[in-house]
């Protein structure tokens, strides 16, 4: 069977035609989407949970997806090393499920926020095989829940084991206050687990794939499934 | 001499009023199997600490506030489900 | 007549669903009989101005409908116009002004709610939202936080379905304290043989509602929108919207559309499924019969009454044959939703209401419709309004040249014109990843269009003080401002689409305005050669008797041949800076004329059509062809506040002397006129459009050139770019 | 035979995590002059009816999908603030 980027869909997703047009159309790769009630995930080698609104994202943002019948293939998915990207919705997605450690709040301002921002590359991760620690990437957010949370000891063992992936900073790089869009604790814009091989942020790189609208420094974030996907493009 | 108080005032969408979080939450839990659940209203709780001679000052204030401020009359409704006064142990709950 | 029908009509009960005593002695005349209870309730609704167009019906045939690209005009749930290799867009705009003054966020994201709903019944995917907003100053706790909450209940619906807003108009005028104007645009993608229209047929079909269950929402919002009772509104339960079922409508009636198995579909919006079921029928000339009994409800007790008005949202009609039941109710399954089979299509033409065995309605469709009758009332311009339009702008005292620099700084931090950024960040415009041109970067919006060469831009305005002034010249405004807009980006404007916010029509003062201004967009869309394709009206917008600005809204959308040939307001240093068109700005009506001396007064700037078409023509062609990549067109505040929010989007500042086409300084840096363009260009191109320009009759005036850290005018001292971005950026704070 | 019953569960943020929200309120509380609060948590409430045998049974359910589904531990306590059998007039509220 092929190996194909599977692209998770529940009830109120909205950025799963953009995952699928980032990867299918851009990156020319094999893509499917997966849907919530899917148990099995055969032939998918890269598991991207998109953002959007899973179940309106009333209660938490997150919280009833989480419970989908497809999230324990993800999680079997990821407990095997498999690659697993969490974008937006799809990160507070994986935080609710405890593939990732913390929570997102809502944005400081109380207000959903979208605008074009910078983040700095942290540390290396599956998904961060194609840039190189330090690279500076412009890309878009649009959230308002994004203000990254989790107790002073997850906040230093993440640190120290290098599972901070990004930092929202400035065009320069600077972690400056001024920087940070939503209030995430020490600027912190994605994280992976132990394994970097899941990996989850609030910025989306499958919308910054085409210079015509904005930018492609996310183009440097979805090349990482090319290596799992042993696909000559 | 002025006294602390706590009052926990919840505000919920008022009758006939569409919920749609409730739903949401309602459908979430029948599909991971709570069938026996039948209804979820999804409101708000706020824990207040105000400063006022007596309780009924502290009410008055707290009743007022609800209408102008953390309930939204037109669409829902609010109850002061309690107002005790504030303890060292209830200021960090 | 419904036999079991026993309830009789208590004397002037016809009022309370705003009826008049002639239109009632009209329904008896019609029926021959005494209407039920939920006849009465249905003939307010449909009789309403917001259902039955009762006073701007008449004004319609005025505007132009056709021209080669469009697919379809007013009359089905939006407009079509084909963009080419057989795609259409489908579009319209759509008011939800008085929920919004009662409950500012649901009502505005029910608005949003509404319009989308009305592209995706068309069978088109809604690919893109703008959105106009008026409202009373913001000194007014009140007018911040219906400003405030309308924003959110724009972002909040538009974000959940995941549709980008990507572009509108903010403005602020004491006229709409209280009554705030809340107009949502929605645009769609299809292919021409992929349009639905709502036209229900074949006797014997099934009719179906899907989505949300029906509860006591909005009772009469459609007739409470039809009378000045600001009041009246909050009688209903208000409307609360749910974005996360409205997708997973879109989803599945798009679903259900590609499948064959419906016939028409039709959204329910004001007066719910009294509207819904006679529009369907009506449009397909056959009738209807359908059974409140078998409708889902939300609350128990509900009557026949309730439930055929009621305007919960996220619900659906559709006409389906009876073999494609199944395979209608699997797609609604997939999709998490549930269906009912609440009727049939019948052959008589009835629109029959049934309460199990009860008839509790039953009346020819076209009473509803055709019957409705229409008004044309008298009209007479107000004197207040004559003696302002006639007031001598030249009586007030100039600036002195050396105060102008600090009345910009002052006008580019003033609420109409400062950076909408706190605005449009609330919502979401990147996703789809469509947008080549976001909100701030340019007069209009651009879009690709994926797997095509092409694209497309779209504006939304209007300026309603204009309007309030003369509102034949200021609708033909808006219709060139809208239409200018997208051209200064390098869209071929196909057509528009239009929204009526007035006050009460029943007064001639009212009626003046509207007659006046739908004369002046029928005047402008013929000389401009756009059709009108769709649109929506909105009337008795008044508190305490007072109405709002006449604001006819007009939302374009355009065509690019080659979306990467665009232009922005983004300059780059070392250009030169040119103004095409005539310029002979003026102070009647202008932003500085109300923000400095308090004064809506004057004659609005006079517009040439022709030589607004000329100008926009030259700036298309000269984006088409790669020379122009900035483009900008002069409005409120001038030459000099349009000079400097380029060189604030830009970052680069620039030098420059305004033309001295008029003797006092305030009009030379601040006065209004249309028809004008700036564009910046290399300058090794600059013989090249002034050649262009000479032969497209258009007046060609080099301003300056851009460089530098400030922007330097008429060789005075330069301002700091910092300087206006700051004061740019705070207005709203 | 079983029962109905209405459990009222508060989900309050946990000690130490950030309440924006809470301090929105407070800050417009005090624009509009009510300086006697002194501090305002905001968090939701849920009311959830259910059909078990027996209060314990109820109380059960209600716990468990409090723990799994209405609060994230992680960010949220929660605690089941009444549960009393649903009458006629309760469901209405
Ligand atoms: N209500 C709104 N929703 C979305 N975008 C808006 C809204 N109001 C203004 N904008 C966007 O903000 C930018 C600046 O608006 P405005 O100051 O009216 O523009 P202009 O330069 O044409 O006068 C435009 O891109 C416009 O589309
Ligand atoms: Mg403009």
């Amino acid at each position: 069977m092929s190996q194909q980027v599977g692209v998770v869909t529940f009830p109120g997703s909205n950025g799963d035609h953009d995952a699928w047009n980032a990867f299918a159309n851009d990156l020319g790769v094999p893509t499917r989407m997966v849907d919530y009630r899917e148990t099995d995930l055969d032939g998918i080698a890269v598991v991207v949970v998109p953002g959007g609104f899973s179940y309106g994202d009333y209660l938490r943002c997150g919280a009833i997806a989480r419970f989908a019948p497809v999230m324990n293939a993800v999680r079997e998915f990821a407990q095997r090393g498999g690659p697993v990207l969490g974008i937006c919705n799809g990160f507070q997605v994986l935080t609710e499920a405890h593939l990732l450690p913390g929570a997102l709040l809502r944005n400081e301002s109380l207000r959903f926020h979208c605008d074009w921002i910078h983040v700095k590359v942290e540390n290396r991760s599956f998904w961060t095989s194609d840039v190189e620690v330090g690279d500076i990437l412009r890309l878009p957010i649009a959230h308002g829940d994004g203000s990254y949370f989790a107790d002073d000891e997850t906040i230093a063992r993440l640190e120290s084991n290098g599972q901070v992936i990004f930092r929202y900073c400035d065009a320069n790089g600077a972690v400056l206050d001024n920087a940070n869009p939503n209030g995430s604790r020490r600027a912190i814009a994605g994280i992976a687990n132990e394994g970097r091989n899941v990996v989850g942020l609030m910025p989306h790189p499958e919308r910054a794939t085409d210079p015509l609208v904005g930018g492609a420094d996310g183009r440097r974030i979805v090349t990482a499934a090319l290596s799992a996907l042993q696909v000559a493009v | 001499m002025s006294n602390a108080w706590v009052a926990e005032v919840v505000v919920m969408p008022k009758a006939g009023v569409n919920d749609p979080q409730g739903e949401a939450i309602l459908g979430g839990l029948h599909d991971l199997g709570y069938r026996a659940v039948s209804r979820v209203r999804a409101g708000k709780q706020f824990r207040v600490e105000i400063d006022a001679e007596n309780e009924a000052a502290a009410r008055n204030a707290i009743a007022e506030m609800s209408d102008r401020v953390l309930a939204n009359p037109v669409i829902e409704v609010y109850e002061i489900e309690s107002l005790t006064p504030l303890t060292g142990a209830g200021a960090e709950r | 007549m419904p036999e079991a029908v026993v309830n009789s009509i208590a004397p002037g009960a016809w009022r309370e669903v705003a009826l008049s005593d002639d239109e009632y002695a009209l329904i008896l005349e019609l029926l021959g009989r005494e209407p039920t209870p939920v006849e009465l309730g249905m003939f307010g609704s449909m009789w309403s101005e917001h259902c039955g167009y009762k006073h701007t019906r008449p004004l319609f045939p005025r505007l132009p409908t056709d021209g080669p690209q469009v697919l379809q005009g007013p009359g089905e749930n939006a407009g079509a116009v084909s963009i080419g290799n057989g795609l259409a867009v489908v579009f319209k705009v759509e008011s939800h002004n008085h929920p919004s003054a009662v409950e500012p966020y649901e009502g505005a994201a029910t608005g949003v709610g509404g319009i989308v709903r009305d592209i995706f019944t068309m069978g088109a995917r809604p690919i893109a939202l703008l959105n106009s907003l008026r409202f009373g100053k913001l000194d007014d706790q009140r007018n911040r936080y219906l400003f405030d909450n309308v924003v959110g209940g724009i972002g909040g619906y538009g974000n959940c379905l995941g549709i980008p807003t990507v572009g509108g108009e903010v403005f602020f005028d004491d006229s709409y304290s209280g009554n705030p104007l809340v107009n949502a645009m929605c645009i769609g993608i299809v292919t021409e043989d992929g349009i639905v229209r709502a036209k229900a047929s074949g006797v014997g079909n099934l009719i179906m509602l899907i989505g949300a269950d029906t509860g006591r929402d909005g009772l009469h919002g459609a007739t409470f929108a039809s009378v000045d009772d600001p009041e009246a509104s909050h009688r209903g339960v208000i409307q609360v919207g749910n974005p996360f079922l409205e997708k997973l409508l879109l989803e599945a009636s798009l679903e259900l559309l590609t499948s064959g198995a419906v016939v028409a579909m039709q959204d329910l919006g004001a007066a719910g499924l009294t509207s819904s079921t006679i529009e369907c029928a009506s449009r397909g000339g056959v009738g209807a019969e359908i059974d409140v009994a078998l409708v889902p409800r939300r609350e128990e007790g509900m009557t026949a009454y309730e439930v055929m008005l009621s305007e919960s949202q996220e619900r659906m009609l559709l006409v389906v044959e009876p073999h494609g039941f199944e395979q209608v109710d699997a797609i609604v399954r997939k999709w998490s939703l549930h269906s009912s089979v609440i009727g049939r299509i019948t052959d008589d033409g009835m629109v029959r209401v049934m309460d199990g065995d009860v008839v509790t309605a039953d009346v020819p469709a076209e009473f509803f419709t055709d019957k409705c009758p229409t008004y044309v009332r008298p009209a007479a311009e107000a004197p207040h309004v004559v003696a302002a339009r006639e007031t001598d702008t030249s009586a007030f005292s100039d600036l002195k040249p050396g105060q102008a620099p600090a009345v910009l700084l002052e006008l580019l931090s003033s609420p109409n014109i400062c950076s909408r950024k706190p605005v449009y960040e609330r919502y979401d415009h990147t996703i789809l990843t469509n947008t080549v041109v976001a909100p701030g970067q340019a007069d209009a919006a651009v879009l690709r269009i994926k797997g095509q060469q092409s694209g497309i831009a779209t504006a939304i305005d209007c300026n309603s003080r204009y309007c309030y002034l003369d509102p034949h010249l200021g609708a033909m405004h808006a219709v060139a401002e809208a239409c200018r807009n997208v051209s200064c980006t390098g869209g071929r404007p196909l057509a528009i689409t239009n929204c009526l916010n007035f006050g009460n029509p029943e007064r001639p003062a009212g009626y003046f305005q509207l007659d006046n201004a739908v004369q002046g967009i029928a005047d402008a869309c013929r000389a401009l050669d756009v059709p009108v394709i769709s649109g929506n009206v909105s009337l008795y917008n008044e508190t305490a008797n007072s109405p709002v600005f006449p604001t006819p809204t007009i939302g374009a959308v355009g065509l690019l041949d080659d979306v990467c040939r665009h232009a922005t307001m983004v300059w780059k240093p070392g250009q030169s800076i040119v103004l095409l068109g005539a310029w002979s700005p003026v102070l009647g009506g202008s932003e500085f004329l109300s923000y400095w001396h308090d004064a809506v007064a004057g004659q609005p700037p006079s517009l040439d059509l022709e030589g607004e078409l000329r100008v926009q023509e030259l700036v298309r062609d000269l984006i088409g062809a790669g020379v122009v990549r900035t483009a900008h067109d002069v409005a409120l505040g001038g030459i000099a506040v349009a000079l400097a929010k380029m060189a604030i989007v830009s970052g680069v500042g620039a030098n420059v002397q305004l033309p001295r086409t008029v003797e006092r300084v305030d009009a030379q840096w601040f006065g209004e006129a249309a028809s004008a363009i700036i564009v910046a260009v290399e300058a090794g191109d600059e013989e090249r459009v002034r050649a262009n320009a000479a032969e497209a009759g258009v007046p060609f005036l080099r301003l300056g050139e851009t460089g530098d850290s400030g922007l330097t005018i008429n060789g005075g001292k330069a301002i700091p770019l910092s300087a206006l971005s700051v004061a740019h950026e705070h207005g709203f704070a």
